[in-house]
């Protein structure tokens, strides 16, 4: 590793400045996409450099270069056409996709560099093997736990905690099996025991995120993620290469940060979300229908409660984002604000699918942002307000949150819909919402149903308020 | 200075940079700062580079090749999202892309 | 890795700990916190024990000897100076000591 | 170097650790105290490593220890006592006289390291030599530089501006002169170049603080605070010692980030502070006292106008603290309040001679916290206020920072105090406030002066609210 010259060394850290400089642009509005831009720069340059200097390993130059060209022009085309392709809705398991490859292609590669090392009969200091087992077992984990995030949350299959006897044992069990065999393979480095570490990372990953609800799978995710950080930088000092070390201890370091960040978002601790489930309780409920009477109303009687209130708070919630109805709501809240309605937007900050989802929806539909109210701007407003109308939202306006010690979303801060004179909402059914319980407000006598896929309702609404 | 502390002091010290350099992110950017840093760790791509070269074994080619695809996905695709996201966020000018890339 | 290098990295990563750690601070507790940091730097003392220590030319222990008084200073002073500065922040039942000493 | 053994390394990492955490805490006022004393730990443990190990320069156990352990005792007996025996108004000075001796001390370590390695007639990389020179020059320009701010302060010396014709050659004929002489010691190492550097490094600090205005001295103080950092870590550098290299860059960085903050704070950009006299026009004026008619009043005349006013703001500055009439001062206060009349504390930034000066004071003679309202707070309720009773202080009110361009205060946010019905000012003269100007607010209608020490003054004042 000595071979490697100073100027590569001083792009190395150059590159992992990028990176530092990366993260603190993302973490600022103005500044997120300046950031990122960087964040790419630095990662690109770090990339060309192994193939302008003699390889640290083998003192020659990089072999299979037309080869490595092609895998990596392969990749990009996926990676830019999927992520061009998600609709914003997807845009949470698209990140889980590429955590898990991203946490994949570490453990191969830690996979490789043990190949190498018995190949060549290396005698590495313990340290190196040790860190060649986390990284093969942990990247393991994050392909697989990612892969199932990706599956919860495209519903290739449900969003709900999966979980069955004896779930916890062979969780356990294959932690402590890993852990013996990382031993071993730092007491006699061998191939098979590198192979079986990460399948057993493959199990854990699986019996992890499992037992996870769907609500709280963006927060598996940003775990996982950091996780992946962790590899890298392990996978760094495998290599001692600088950028891996800073870059992955960096996504570790602000991944875990930002994990715990998000879970007090929605009210939950992350030990709760991963263990919950293998402590026995599943962490959400069912997601059954629920057959209890419900006050419906027609889009022109909405039109009208709507038309002749002076305050009215718009809820928008995940189903707005699933039915696209967002521009055609953007047009019924200008209209109303021409009658001289004062109309504002009720953002909860775990609305939708992502945190800021229900921020990029309305952005993209122009809606101007001193409409958009934050939770703790507006929860005192709702009860001067005549009407809120809840557009595809429901666990957010949950009251269980407030009042059911039990349910799966206790705890979370909410918004007081319920203090409103009149409450509308627009869903398609009686169906719960991505937490799988009931909502108590749907039964309140205050509350009226207006059934439907949120766009069509939503243009039918306008054009009885346009005729009002 | 002992190479494996020389290591654990960087770590170390990119632990804090991790911390701090995000602690004052507001909500709403939570998950464009996950992709982001998720994009980060793409940098992994360098590594798989490097072992992939360095071996002439077809079993450790070939693996190589798929760790080097699936890096390039992750590090790639992670800067394009995050950088998609971002758009809306910060130019509203802009719905008409927008639009047809969300429809 | 290239020594310098290190030292290079380790430096770079330090500044932007420095940096970010101390980006929150209230304009209240400007003084205390220069005064806290003036005492970090006097772990220069560390470098002066070093140097006296492993010399035995006359001239030079007498310098030594001088820094590491100097150092020690820096070090232990400007610990006990910030620590007293903070006691009339934190501790507002404490007056009859503090009068003394600010008296 | 090679020859520490791990463990030490390890403590020492964990020292720099220490550091880290000891910065965070002493950013937030809760963690403050706990921050500073495991900075405290941080530093003890970093200096009991050397006696327990082997030299790394030399294979041996330390030499001299009976004469080190000495040293060190005087050293920690003159610091204890100074750093208990000034007075809260003296601390901005002490500090200033601390970070001078950090820096003399570290210029020195630097001139035996030189020294050791001519002897032994090593031949080290020309980066171990530039950081030699660095360390002796910055080391020694902090030293002269903390010297004089001590002398400007303490008011061993006035602290106006100094500046004559050639100063600036002068200033940067040493400074060329200082890197000539590095370029030269960097290729042929030999001591006298190192002498010499330190010598011109004494002028240059000399020449750079002689021309700052006495207001502008803190912040000079917080930038020689950085710069004795930036010495240790290149000091660290040259010995190979982790601690050093980081806590030094740690507090470099700090240093002269706040540095930045602590001037926006007083409204004066650094490079104006720093180059402003060189570039002819002195950073403050003249300090004679005026002898413009001004109306005076009585302590009983001021009472009768406190006693019935319903709203009253207290304007705190460095007088306060000179005459040590807080205590009084907070009496009256709370007899007004017994009286129905709203009293406030209205704290600039930068009253006093150091950030927080006026908390600190205030803190110490038990107002509730609740009372001091920072700047932007209360600026609007001036217009409101009956009497604004402005007690030993001037600058901070100075309409001059507002209205004249060429003002060495021009530019720093003051309090409206103007803007109030009644102004009384307590000070013992007609004599300016620091920044040496007069002030227009003295000479208003509005505004009447009760002359004398704020103690006897405010004394006085507090017998006849009693009266009433
Ligand atoms: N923001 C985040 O970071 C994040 C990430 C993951 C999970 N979560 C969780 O997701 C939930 C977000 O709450 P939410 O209130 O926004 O959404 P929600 O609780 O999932 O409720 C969505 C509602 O929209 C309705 N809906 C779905 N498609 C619709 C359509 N096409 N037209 C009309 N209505 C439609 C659904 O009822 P019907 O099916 O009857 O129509 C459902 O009641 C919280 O539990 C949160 O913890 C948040
Ligand atoms: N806070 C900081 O970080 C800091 C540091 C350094 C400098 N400064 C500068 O210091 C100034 C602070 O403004 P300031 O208004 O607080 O103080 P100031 O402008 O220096 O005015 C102090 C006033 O108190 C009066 N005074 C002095 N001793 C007194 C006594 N024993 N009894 C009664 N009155 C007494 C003086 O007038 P007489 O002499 O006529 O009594 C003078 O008018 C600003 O220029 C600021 O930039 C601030």
């Amino acid at each position: 590793m000595h071979s490697i010259p100073t100027w590569a060394q001083v792009v190395y850290l150059a590159c992992a400045v990028c990176f530092i400089l990366a993260l603190k642009g993302l973490s600022g509005p103005k500044t997120a996409r300046n950031g990122n831009l960087l964040g790419a720069v630095g990662a690109v340059v770090a990339v060309l450099v192994p193939f302008i200097i003699k390889n640290p390993a083998t003192g020659e130059h990089l072999h299979h270069v037309p080869l490595i060209v092609a895998a990596i022009v392969v990749g990009t085309i996926g990676g830019v056409y999927g992520a061009q392709k998600v609709q914003m809705t997807q845009m949470p398991q698209m990140v889980a996709l590429f955590n898990g490859v991203g946490g994949g292609a570490a453990a191969l590669v830690a996979l490789l560099e043990l190949h190498e090392h018995v190949a060549a009969g290396d005698h590495e200091n313990w340290f190196v093997w040790a860190a060649t087992a986390f990284t093969i077992f942990v990247g393991a984990v994050s392909f697989a736990g990612s892969c199932v995030t990706f599956a919860k949350l495209q519903e290739l299959m449900t969003s709900r905690p999966v979980s069955f006897p004896g779930l916890s044992v062979l969780f356990g069990g294959s932690l402590i099996a890993a852990v013996v065999l990382s031993v071993m393979l730092v007491r006699d480095p061998a191939m098979n025991y590198g192979i079986i570490i990460g399948v057993l990372g493959l199990l854990f990953g699986l019996l992890l995120v499992l037992p996870v609800g769907g609500a709280d799978v963006p927060i598996v995710i940003s775990l996982l993620n950091a996780f992946t950080g962790l590899t890298v930088a392990a996978g760094g000092y495998v290599l001692a290469n600088t950028v891996l070390l800073v870059g992955g201890t960096l996504v570790g370091a602000s991944g875990t940060f930002l994990t715990i960040l998000m879970a007090n978002a929605m009210g939950r601790s992350v030990t709760n979300i991963l263990f919950g489930a293998l402590k026995g309780g599943s962490t959400l409920g069912g997601g059954e229908a629920s057959d209890r009477p419900v006050k419906s109303l027609q889009p022109n009687d909405a039109a009208i409660m709507l038309g002749y209130a002076d305050r009215v708070i718009i809820v928008p919630g995940y189903g707005l984002a699933v039915a696209q109805a967002q521009h055609s709501l953007r047009e019924l809240v200008d209209i109303l604000g021409e009658r001289g309605t004062q109309v504002d937007y009720a953002i909860h900050p775990v609305a939708g699918r992502m945190p800021g989802h229900m921020n990029v929806l309305l952005a993209e539909a122009q809606v101007p942002y001193d409409q958009l109210k934050e939770m703790d701007e507006i929860n005192g407003d709702f009860k001067d307000a005549d009407v809120v109308l809840v557009v595809g939202a429901n666990d957010v306006v949950n009251p269980a949150a407030k009042t059911t010690p039990g349910a799966p979303i206790y705890g979370m801060p909410i918004l007081n819909a319920d203090e409103a004179k009149n409450i509308i909402f627009m869903k398609r059914s009686m169906r719960p919402g991505f937490a799988g319980i009931e909502n108590e407000l749907l039964f309140d006598e205050k509350t009226q149903l207006l059934f439907g896929d949120a766009k069509d309702s939503m243009s039918k609404l306008l054009n009885a308020v346009k005729a009002l | 200075m002992n190479e494996a502390v020389v290591w654990l002091t960087i770590f170390v010290l990119s632990v804090f940079v991790g911390i701090e350099v995000i602690s004052k992110v507001s909500s709403t950017l939570h998950t464009p700062l996950m992709s982001g840093a998720n994009a980060i760790h793409g940098v992994i791509l360098l590594g798989a580079i490097l072992v992939t070269g360095s071996t002439d074994n077809t079993a450790a080619i070939v693996v190589g090749v798929i760790a080097i695809v699936l890096a390039s996905v992750n590090m790639v695709g992670g800067f394009v999202l995050t950088d998609r996201m971002l758009q809306m966020f910060t130019q509203k000018k802009k719905p008409a892309r927008n639009d047809k890339e969300a429809a």
